[in-house]
């Protein structure tokens, strides 16, 4: 097999990993497996495959409460991330995080963050120590396009540029902030006319291309090795699902969602394209289907068997 | 009177109060088009329109500033903050302009603002979504701040809130929106600043508010069964607190317990057992007692989160402490 | 005199009054007369001047901790704002707020604020007053080029924007806030690039030209009028003096003060161009002058003689 | 020993850390060129260059923020936030994420961040410029909180919460900085959750730190003059409470006053009166008493800012009042 239509099929078994276990996390929502807050990211899972395609091992990755995609494909172990999900000690966060706050420092995976925005300065943070240890590394930092009405977002993006420091910053603009469509939030809707402001080299992308969104965060990560100082991509995507599981869906139309979710989910758009090129025949995709229903399998028996922290242990990792 | 959910009794009261008060409009975080994090201004756009329910971007220290401005220009304003925890990003508008403007000008510059915000634990929302920081809002002069435990409540605090001319905060316990309870929605504003005994006894005084106070009851019943007779006073207001209820209900029990969902050290409890120590600290015969959030970020998992919060167990072991030593 | 002479000769003399009430007041500082924080605005009066000039009654200001010459030109008497900062009774917030909180809700001068950036959503919050209530006018919200870092600042723009609120933002852009120069606390140092980025019609000026100033500021209050939304003003301005009272100014060249204050002084600019013209001739300079200290005079003799606040009156006014 | 202010000894401090580790810098808003609002950093940027000692734009949240991110990535920052009265700005950060990864990731995130900020008033710097909110962090779970009120703690306080693991708040009063003293300046780090008797006493207890210790120190000797004797502690850390000091005293005295240049309603003074009742209520002969700021913005003019904070004589009257009843 050719390296890239190697990577492109590793690329689709991603994004259908992300969406088997979200639907898996829907399901178990539903019998009460998991609780609080569930954000799925059904529709968006070309921009974490893309971007996180473009990472190394040494940077670190910065994500919101819509993070199971990150996290998956930063390879946290899909059990571990359920485990989380279940509550049970043996989560990526021992079961304190649940679905909003997965981590896996070892694969420096630094949440999982449900603050609009306040994820924001701890990657600038993150790229800081970077550059005062004098270690290589970006931060890659995802967030909505609704915090970028936060003014977070404005301070991060000055002091990012300011001081040079290598934060690629993602935003994932699925053109609503809960119900709130990108020009009710936004004064003007165009996202990537900010960072231009500080300076910061942008980049609009198809979302729903993850080969689009994997070169265009190549080439921002490239740059950023190169010449030390931050990078943007708008990522243009949509949420085919509501916004958690709580969401009655008032603020948008039906026929709305399915346009996006017919004419542009990214994973059908990457298999068509696939099958187009002969680079995987209807065999192969089985395969990949059978391989990622497993994996889930696999998490969803691990969540399960896995032990409940002891209450004693209730004050443990307050302090240090 | 009709039975009403917590979550209805409020929509009513702000329905009541946008449609009748030109100068009154809603605003905040998805308050329009969305319904409301937790549905409470569900149908308001439509009913009252854009000018009068208002979605703002996420920018809780813009708005809520945008809030008291309005409110300094002739407008009421009522702001809903999503939760208690994204007002964490507000509180150098409340503090510095809401709280302290009319002080600093000399008594110029009036504030007649409500905010609402949900608050508490108990849905396994993790650390970020689950504070209960009334304890800070009390600790403030220039503001008011109530805790509406029941429907009715719900209602004729927001009313009160509403007919007050100071920035009054009210927290909305995330638990007690589908509470049920007869609700009479003709009723006028309650007085602010007076606590209301919930259920009568006569050898210790619990306090509770907000999302304890059904704890508090529940734990009374179980501790009459095992012979203790409890008092349940709902605090309702937390700033200004009502001392003299607190204290005549301990002048007569002897006995305190305090419950409160803020952790413990620097809880609003603890300012509650000061108050009373400092006051009728002759008439007590036991040590008063808290029944608080234990020190710790609130965790993610049921047992865990279960652990974290005051429980009607714990209640009633440290109400059993305080009587019988 | 015709009106354009007269006019001209009245914003000299407001520069004047703002210059003298504030060299008293620097002296007065020196003897302990006033306390606390006290920031003069030497040397960015036709700030203050020309934009004022621009405004009806019906409009509301807001300004910062560095808002002497607001409050005097917004027509606070010269003793209410003397007797405040010497913590009278009779001052214009009571003795509560001192130099930099000058309240007088009447002439809608609200404040006097000191949390650089608070302002801003609160001049917002005017402006909503105003649309709500159907009411005219304008909101002007003075604020320095630091408080354009905070994330505030870009919240207020985006929300005054998005709702067509009528407020002016004036940033007094004196090239440092406290000791950080613009171009080490900005990424890209041109502020009036960012509001274009919520679609608000922009205009820098030159701060030491008080015509220019009054001239933008009114330009842009004419297209507020006529159609719902918020300005922009960036004016280029200097501080002469110390950031406050406590300032050592180690952070710039004694050199570069100089040349400003020498070659860019809006009083000395205007009384040159008035000489020039042959608008105003020594008698008449000499007159102005004579009033002005005259006011200066008689204000603080009117502080001096102001009653102190009774000890029991403490806490009047924290509640209604 | 050497004769030092108590911001030389800041500085001390700082230089040595500074100096020492390749890991730290200091950051915030003018602690560079300007030399620090307060003068505390000023030299610092000449001497160790401009990566260990870094200006900031104004942007309270993002450069806390970037703060907490930085520590959590293996560098040492010293954030100086210029005031309380600004840390208003960074709560959300300071509440949600430092205090709270570390055990919100099941113990995976660390978080060893120093965060310093000026307190408190008595400058006639009126209502938004003078603050003391130390009770809020101080009721925060997964950070500690120090507030030294010697030269010699302000060197030995920040060396310890340097040295330790967890997110550590360090509050220096704004009167303090001139304050002079002899100084060990090769002294270690002073332990964490250690309050020190800071003058011996049988008649009475009272609890100060920081800005308030002078003031508790003059009123005891003033107490002596009366025939009180007081016993002065000075807390030192304010979260973890040393309770074990406290009550050590109290239960030998049998009478406790605490002074808190805090708002007395949810003060930490409060704070500390229940815990002490709450475990030696048997040991006191009379009811605790508190010194706190009056309810009301601190006012700019002096006589009005006098009246609003804790003074010697106020402190005076309330301990006889303590003793003599
Ligand atoms: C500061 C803050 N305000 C409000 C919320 C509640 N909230 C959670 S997600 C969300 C919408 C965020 O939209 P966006 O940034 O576009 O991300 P998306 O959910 O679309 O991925 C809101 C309002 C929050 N978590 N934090
Ligand atoms: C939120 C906040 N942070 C810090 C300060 C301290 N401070 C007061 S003025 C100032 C500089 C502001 O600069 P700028 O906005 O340019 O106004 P200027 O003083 O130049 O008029 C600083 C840092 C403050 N008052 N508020
Ligand atoms: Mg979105
Ligand atoms: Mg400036």
């Amino acid at each position: 097999m050719s390296p890239a239509r190697e990577h492109a099929v590793e690329l689709l078994r991603q994004m259908v990993l992300v969406r088997r276990f979200e639907e898996k996390c829907a399901e178990l929502y539903g019998l009460g497996k998991i609780r609080g807050f569930l954000h799925l990211y059904v529709g968006e899972e070309a921009v974490a495959a893309g971007v996180l395609a473009a990472l190394g091992p040494d940077d670190n990755v910065l994500a919101t409460y819509r993070e199971h995609g990150q996290a998956l494909l930063r390879g946290v172990p899909p059990g571990a991330v359920m485990a989380e999900m279940f509550g049970r000690a043996n989560g990526c966060s021992r079961g304190r995080g649940g679905s909003m706050h997965l981590f896996d420092v070892e694969r420096r995976f630094h949440g999982g963050h449900a603050i609009v925005g306040g994820g924001l300065p701890v990657a600038v943070g993150l790229a800081l120590a970077d550059t005062h240890l004098g270690r290589a590394g970006v931060t890659a930092c995802f967030f909505g396009d609704g915090a970028t009405a936060e003014g977070e977002f404005h301070e991060s993006l000055n002091l990012a540029a300011l001081w040079r420091l290598p934060v690629l910053f993602v935003c994932e603009n699925n053109l609503y902030a809960m119900g709130t469509a990108l020009e009710r939030h936004q004064a003007v809707p165009d996202l990537a006319a900010k960072p231009p402001t500080y300076g910061i080299p942008t980049e609009r992308v198809d979302g729903m291309d993850v080969l689009a969104v994997e070169d265009a965060a190549r080439r921002a990560v490239e740059r950023m090795r190169a010449t030390p100082g931050p990078a943007f991509l708008e990522v243009r995507t949509y949420r085919f699902r509501a916004h958690s599981m709580y969401d009655a869906e008032l603020y948008r139309d039906k026929a709305e969602v399915k346009r996006w979710a017919e004419e542009r989910d990214p994973i059908r758009l990457l298999d068509d394209d696939l099958r187009r090129r002969g680079w995987l025949d209807a065999d192969a995709r089985a395969a990949l289907e059978r391989g990622v229903e497993q994996l889930v399998r696999d998490a969803v028996a691990e969540a399960e068997a896995g032990p409940l922290e002891p209450v004693e242990d209730l004050e443990r990792d307050v302090l240090a | 009177m009709t039975r009403l959910t917590y979550r209805e009794a409020v929509r009513g009261a702000l329905r009541q109060i946008l449609a009748s008060d030109p100068r009154a409009f809603l605003l905040g975080e998805d308050v329009g088009k969305y319904g409301g994090a937790y549905a409470v201004s569900k149908g308001l756009l439509a009913e009252l329109g854009p000018a009068k329910v208002r979605d703002t971007p996420l920018c809780e220290s813009t708005f809520v500033g945008a809030g008291i401005g309005a409110a300094i220009g002739g407008a009421r304003p009522i702001v809903e903050v999503m939760t208690v925890n994204f007002s964490l990003l507000a509180l150098d508008q409340i503090v510095n302009n809401a709280a302290t403007l009319r002080h600093m000008s000399g008594g110029q510059v009036a504030v007649p603002l409500v905010v609402r915000m949900a608050t508490g634990a108990g849905r396994q929302l993790a650390a970020q979504h689950s504070h209960s920081l009334e304890n800070w809002y009390a600790h403030v002069p220039g503001v008011k701040v109530v805790a509406p435990a029941t429907p009715q409540d719900a209602r004729d605090l927001l009313l009160a809130a509403y007919a007050d001319p100071n920035p009054v905060f009210v927290f909305e316990h995330v638990l007690s929106y589908p509470l049920e309870g007869e609700v009479d929605e003709t009723s006028g504003a309650a007085p602010l600043g007076r606590a209301i005994v919930r259920r009568a006894g006569t050898q210790l005084t619990i306090v509770a508010w907000g999302g304890s106070l059904p704890k508090a009851l529940a734990a009374a019943e179980a501790l009459a069964a095992e012979g203790v007779d409890a008092a349940v006073i709902d605090l309702r207001t937390l700033r200004p607190l009502d001392l003299e209820a607190i204290g005549a209900s301990v002048r007569a029990t002897r006995r305190l317990l305090v419950v409160d969902e803020g952790w413990k050290t620097g809880s609003l409890a603890g300012e509650i057992v000061a108050q009373v120590v400092e006051t009728v600290f002759f008439d007590l015969d036991a040590p008063p007692a808290r029944v608080c959030s234990r020190e710790v970020p609130i965790p993610y998992a049921a047992h865990l989160e279960a652990a974290a919060l005051p429980s009607v167990e714990r209640i009633v072991a440290a109400g059993r402490g305080v009587v019988r030593g």
